[in-house]
């Protein structure tokens, strides 16, 4: 679906993406993992279209993403920009139907794909209405995430969208979104900090570090046959949800 | 009568510098209407209504361009045809209009006019020029009737005009003439010297012959028994074509020679002046009294009315030029911010615009497009364009790249990122330089009156003009007031059009 | 330390806190969980006196907590907002050092502090001096902590402050700051939606529910005996790191 | 010398208006000098220059006051003592100044001035008045020496200004005292009359008969044999105290009675207009010429030192009143953003300030500042506010509220908070409003030359008086550029004032 070749990025002469090639499959989930800085969110970006390499290429289904059809191309994927990204300007209900409305969306296809989205994300009605800046940054993600999903694009690029959730929002949301992305078939690139998260997607795992692919896999092969040390030391680095009780009570 | 001549000078220069180069477009489009002239003072422009009435009274469609700039403007618009009729002074037209052609005397100005296509009636009989004038009380006790029973009383303080103690035909002709000894003469302006009569502190002071003061303040003006002062009797000057086109009008004017003594037109002029009743009503009321013409009925334009009749004109002005900056302005600041290049050019020759100075902006649309509204509204216009162009330039420039970069990443086309997400989040700021430009816009407007756009100029230049400060703030007044309305409005529109989400605090 | 009584606050008619009682321990760390748009954050907003609740009070070392002197017990309050909040026009370096320089230190102290801070937070030096749009999210959020480190107060308000953070600098920074917050005797209220990093960090755990308080108490007493069975349901909710590799496998 | 009638009231109007209620302040102060006056076109300052040379030759110490507004100006300065001597003409004495009072013949005319306390010269030589020129050859050919010689030749085309077709004492008398029978008469300005005359177009056209282009087209003037043209012979006029305080400069000035014939004036003329010869170097070679004084080494301002002085005085104005406005609208825009019910009333001033008429603002600061650079500054400075304190209580208001919470939790005091986030923040929208205050300030600067205070206005009032485009574009084009360069210049503190993180796209 997506397919990089030798993609570099470079910021002010400190090069933030080396030479990348990466295959996003048609239909999967990939799982970008790394360390902060790495370059995950850079990558997203250059996926979409919005920042264009110093090098390499970027295609779609095998065209190749130039700035003359990035903009048609944009509308078929959702995108969860990192911190939101939502209007200030526009209320909830506004920010997630921008597009809907621009593309001429009737009223009630609208109002009946928000209660979807609303009930997916565990969205409370009455927030529907109020402004950014009016939201708990939990609803805010969750905002942004519904914006991603309504026009329901074959393929979605999430930049942590999940981060800021709680437990439970979270495990229930990734339970429907992982059934979502399986039955309906989207290509589906997630950034991610969770390992549990990154696993329970992931059909591929892929690893960075310094703006390289360290490995990708499985979370399978990542963890049994690690290419180096470091992604040992990152895959095992998360804190178990009750370990400290477990080493407290040992 | 001479005008006074100080205050008024700028409007007369501004009319001046316009008139010629444009003439009353409107004119030729109208129907063969007759057009009246008048200057810009009460007696001038009461003979031009009653000539209007006259006129009307023989069927005729008449249209009054009252209060205009001075000698110069009626009389090249008279050569010109743009108006058709006005009344005019026998001492105007050989000291000023027919001035160095050195004639004097009615015949040879009558023939002087001639040649030019212009005639003249009889006068009208009062001689509007300088007199001497007393408390009746006092120049009875004293026993003085003319100039030169002065003499007599060499006690007496005199308090003249400062005009009037340099000109030349004025204090040092009339003390050399008449040789007259007083030695407490000073200069005084007219209010002091009138409170001087009442109060004894001065004995006697120049005037106009038909001043309405005269009447008001029970004077007696002496007579100039040496004849010194020149005589200027009000006369109508018309186009001799008029004798073709409406002979049966002419002969209604014609009514008016020899109709007005001084004392008529002094009551005429205190009525109008004075007592502010209006110059249509004071001079049908003489007619009527007169016997020449039927009562008809004018309607009269309260101090409200003409408030409101400035206001319009004024809101008409400022609302169709505003509009049209706002709409022009508006996409030419998107573009600035789209192109920058372009943008420089634009900002750059939106900020030469702001140079030109106002009056040679006016000037400047005269020959583009006449006179009246549609100059004015160009001028405003033009002024008004840098504030919401450089604002909304700004405010587009500020939304933050995060925004920019969620638009983008939906794939809205850049219209509607425009129209969606860049306008709503630089609202305020578009907003803010409307407001700027608004105020600027009416400030502006106000120079509309010196091309015949009206507005809340006309009575600040008329009122510049009189020297009457009521006048001036009749316009200046309601023009800093829809300054404030103005403001006031769009701070109501910024409520709707800036989203709440931008003006929410937490 | 810090003393919440009756505490309640409504936005245009929802109460988004119910009365509160809080107590917030010197030198303890007091960890805030809940379901997304619970009031964490409105909660830690009142601690500061960033907004004035509806009713009750708020006592800082005892004495009440009004608008005239909630500036200067601000000076002793380092806070982490949960978006960050950076001053986009500074620098990282910039955002860090405003107060500091404001406060007149000297440029080699604000240099020296600069220095551990950035080690604490394994924050690239060149980072330094990029602007908020030029940086990473994790790397935002670590500088808006070193901001609320920088002064080194007495209370620290951390508003989900590691959301954004990589699995090991995430786990290297919880280690260090449990560290410097035990020796140091810092008073610390953090809000986290990871159960790990709660049991980690929290002497107390106040779990809340629709603004109001459901339980607080240690993570071994929400474990082991739950007020309700939505204390339970929430504490266990969250997939640990390699989970599904273990359903995988079974 | 009839000064051109239309263009040149404006400028006068507005001196006129200016004048009577300030005087010179300045003259007081300084020591005794003599003041010369000279009103706005060429000839007039060429003889003021001279009378300066010949008081200085006597060891005085001068001041010349040139390009005043015109004969009403000159007059009352003169009368008032802001003057001590200027060149005038003895038609406009009798025709203007004296109008009215009757008086005719030069005894007549002394007597008067005598009566004002004002002395008159003998005729200085040469008669400044409308002439008939043609073409040398032609005229020669056809034998043409006398305006009674046309009617020889009822052919002849003639090109006259609008001016001489209208006036009483121009076309139509010449016509009817002349009986001349010619049909092809047109209005034509004086360039294409010129151009005419060249190529063959026309024959003849008006003239004064001391104009420069009598000497460069190589005319010949026709002989007013039956004289109906009134004569405009240049004298000095000076007031009667300058015979005691200074009777050695007033025989040196005197030198100039009977010494300059029409054909030298025209030279004079020619060298100043046409080769653009500064005035005072002109008047200064002729003395030497006549060997009445030796080379007095006049330094000469060229158009480069002109503009750059007109620049250094349009700076000053500009920056000046830029600089306070920044330092007093910004804070009052601050003040505004944190108080909202004072914040209305400052914005409201702020914008009944700008409806204010400019032309009214700068007479109502004179009597508080008197003439010259502080009512100017004054005037352009209030003018510049509101752009300014608009966008900054815009700009502030604009801060996203995460942005002040952040500001809040540090524990800021609002001063600070101010100074490190606020200001910063909103900068780009306060610059915006700098940006278009500057360019309105540039514009409305150009207003200062009405009284006295220079700057690029003083080219173009002149401009506008002589009809001179390329003068008018001499102040026009710099002030032009000015507002481009105080754009671009601002446009380079925006690179520095506001933040990079501000303006980095991603
Ligand atoms: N200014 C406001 N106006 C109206 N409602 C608001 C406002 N601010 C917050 N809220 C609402 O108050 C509730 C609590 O918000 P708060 O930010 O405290 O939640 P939270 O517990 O921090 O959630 P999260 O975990 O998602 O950050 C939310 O439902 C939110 O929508
Ligand atoms: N506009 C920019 N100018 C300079 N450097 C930049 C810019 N944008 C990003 N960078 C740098 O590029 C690197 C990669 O950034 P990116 O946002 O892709 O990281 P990431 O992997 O998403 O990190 P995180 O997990 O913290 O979100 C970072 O070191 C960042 O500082
Ligand atoms: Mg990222
Ligand atoms: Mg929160």
């Amino acid at each position: 679906m997506l397919e990089l070749t030798g993609v570099s990025k470079t910021y002010d002469g400190t090069q933030v993406l080396q030479p990348i090639d990466l295959h996003v499959q048609r239909g999967r989930t990939t799982v970008l993992i790394g360390p902060s800085g790495c370059g995950k969110s850079t990558l997203i970006r250059v996926m979409m279209g919005l920042i264009w390499p110093n090098s390499g290429t970027v295609r779609f289904e095998g065209t190749e993403v130039t700035p003359a059809n990035a903009l048609l191309l944009r509308r078929r994927m959702g995108y969860v920009i990192q911190d939101g990204g939502l209007f200030p300007h526009l209320t909830a209900r506004g920010n997630v139907s921008l597009m809907a409305g621009y593309l001429g969306w009737s009223p009630e296809k609208v109002e009946t794909r928000l209660d979807e989205l609303a009930a997916l994300t565990q969205f409370p009605r009455e927030g529907l209405d109020r402004y950014p800046v009016q939201l708990s940054g939990g609803q805010r993600q969750r905002v942004a995430l519904m914006r991603a999903l309504m026009l329901d694009p074959d393929v979605l690029l999430l930049d942590e969208p999940l981060g800021a959730l709680d437990p439970m929002i979270r495990s229930e949301l990734q339970a429907d979104l992982r059934k979502i992305f399986q039955t309906l078939g989207k290509t589906v690139v997630m950034v991610t900090h969770d390992m549990g998260e990154a696993g329970f997607f992931g059909d591929t795992i892929v690893l960075l570090r310094d703006g390289q692919i360290v490995q990708q896999g499985t979370l399978k092969e990542l963890v049994q046959s690690p290419a180096t040390p470091f992604v040992r030391q990152f895959i095992n680095a998360q804190r178990s949800p009750l370990e400290s009780l477990r080493g407290d009570s040992a | 009568m001479r005008a006074p001549q100080i205050l008024p000078a700028l409007m007369a220069a501004a009319w001046a510098v316009l008139l010629p180069s444009a003439g009353f477009a409107q004119q030729a489009s109208a129907e063969r209407e007759i057009t009246f002239g008048s200057k810009i003072f009460t007696e001038s422009v009461i003979l031009g209504e009653m000539a209007v009435h006259l006129a009307q009274s023989a069927g005729a469609r008449t249209r009054h361009r009252s209060e205009l700039g001075g000698t110069q403007v009626l009389w090249s618009a008279l050569l010109r045809g743009d108006i058709d009729v006005y009344p005019e002074y026998t001492g105007t037209l050989s000291q000023e209009i027919l001035a160095g052609s050195g004639v004097s005397g009615e015949q040879a100005i009558r023939q002087a006019l001639a040649e030019r296509g212009i005639r003249m009636s009889q006068i009208i009989g009062f001689n509007n020029t300088y007199v001497i004038g007393m408390k009746e009380e006092v120049a009875e006790r004293l026993g003085i009737r003319t100039i030169s029973d002065l003499r007599r009383h060499p006690d007496l303080k005199f308090g003249f005009n400062n005009e009037f103690m340099d000109r030349g035909d004025g204090w040092p002709m009339l003390r050399a003439r008449y040789n007259l000894p007083h030695q407490d003469v000073r200069g005084l302006n007219h209010d002091l010297a009138y409170r001087g009569l009442e109060d004894g502190s001065i004995h006697a002071m120049d005037l106009y012959s038909t001043d309405a003061e005269i009447q008001y303040y029970n004077l007696r003006t002496l007579e100039d028994d040496l004849g010194v002062f020149s005589t200027y009797h009000a006369v109508l000057l018309y186009r001799d074509d008029l004798n073709e086109r409406a002979p049966e009008v002419v002969a209604a004017l014609l009514q008016m020679e020899g109709l007005i003594s001084e004392a008529e037109m002094v009551a005429m002029n205190s009525r109008a002046k004075l007592d502010g009743v209006d110059e249509r009503v004071v001079s049908a009321d003489f007619l009527v009294a007169k016997q020449i013409i039927e009562d008809p009925q004018v309607e009269v334009e309260g101090a409200m009315a003409r408030l409101l009749r400035n206001t319009r004109a004024h809101l008409f002005l400022v609302s169709i030029s505003l509009m049209a900056a706002i709409l022009i302005a508006v996409p030419l600041g998107i573009l600035a911010a789209k192109r920058a290049r372009l943008g420089q050019v634009i900002l750059g020759i939106a900020g030469v615009i702001q140079t030109i100075p106002s009056l040679a902006l006016l000037v400047l649309m005269i020959p583009l497009l006449g006179l009246g509204e549609p100059p004015a509204i160009m001028a405003v216009f033009l002024y008004s364009l840098l504030p919401i162009i450089r604002n909304t330039y700004t405010g587009l420039h500020d939304i933050p790249t995060g925004i920019r970069e969620s638009a983008a990443a939906l794939g809205l086309p850049s219209g509607a990122t425009l129209r969606l997400v860049d306008l709503p989040m630089a609202s305020r700021a578009i907003l803010a330089g409307i407001k700027i430009s608004a105020v600027i816009n009416v400030g502006t407007a106000t120079l509309g009156a010196l091309i015949g756009a009206g507005g809340y100029g006309q009575p600040i230049l008329t009122g510049i003009r009189r020297d009457d400060i009521g006048l001036i703030l009749e316009g200046a007044v309601p023009a800093a007031v829809l300054a404030l309305v103005v403001q006031g409005l769009f701070d109501l529109v910024e409520r709707v059009l800036v989203p709440k989400g931008l003006r929410l605090k937490r």
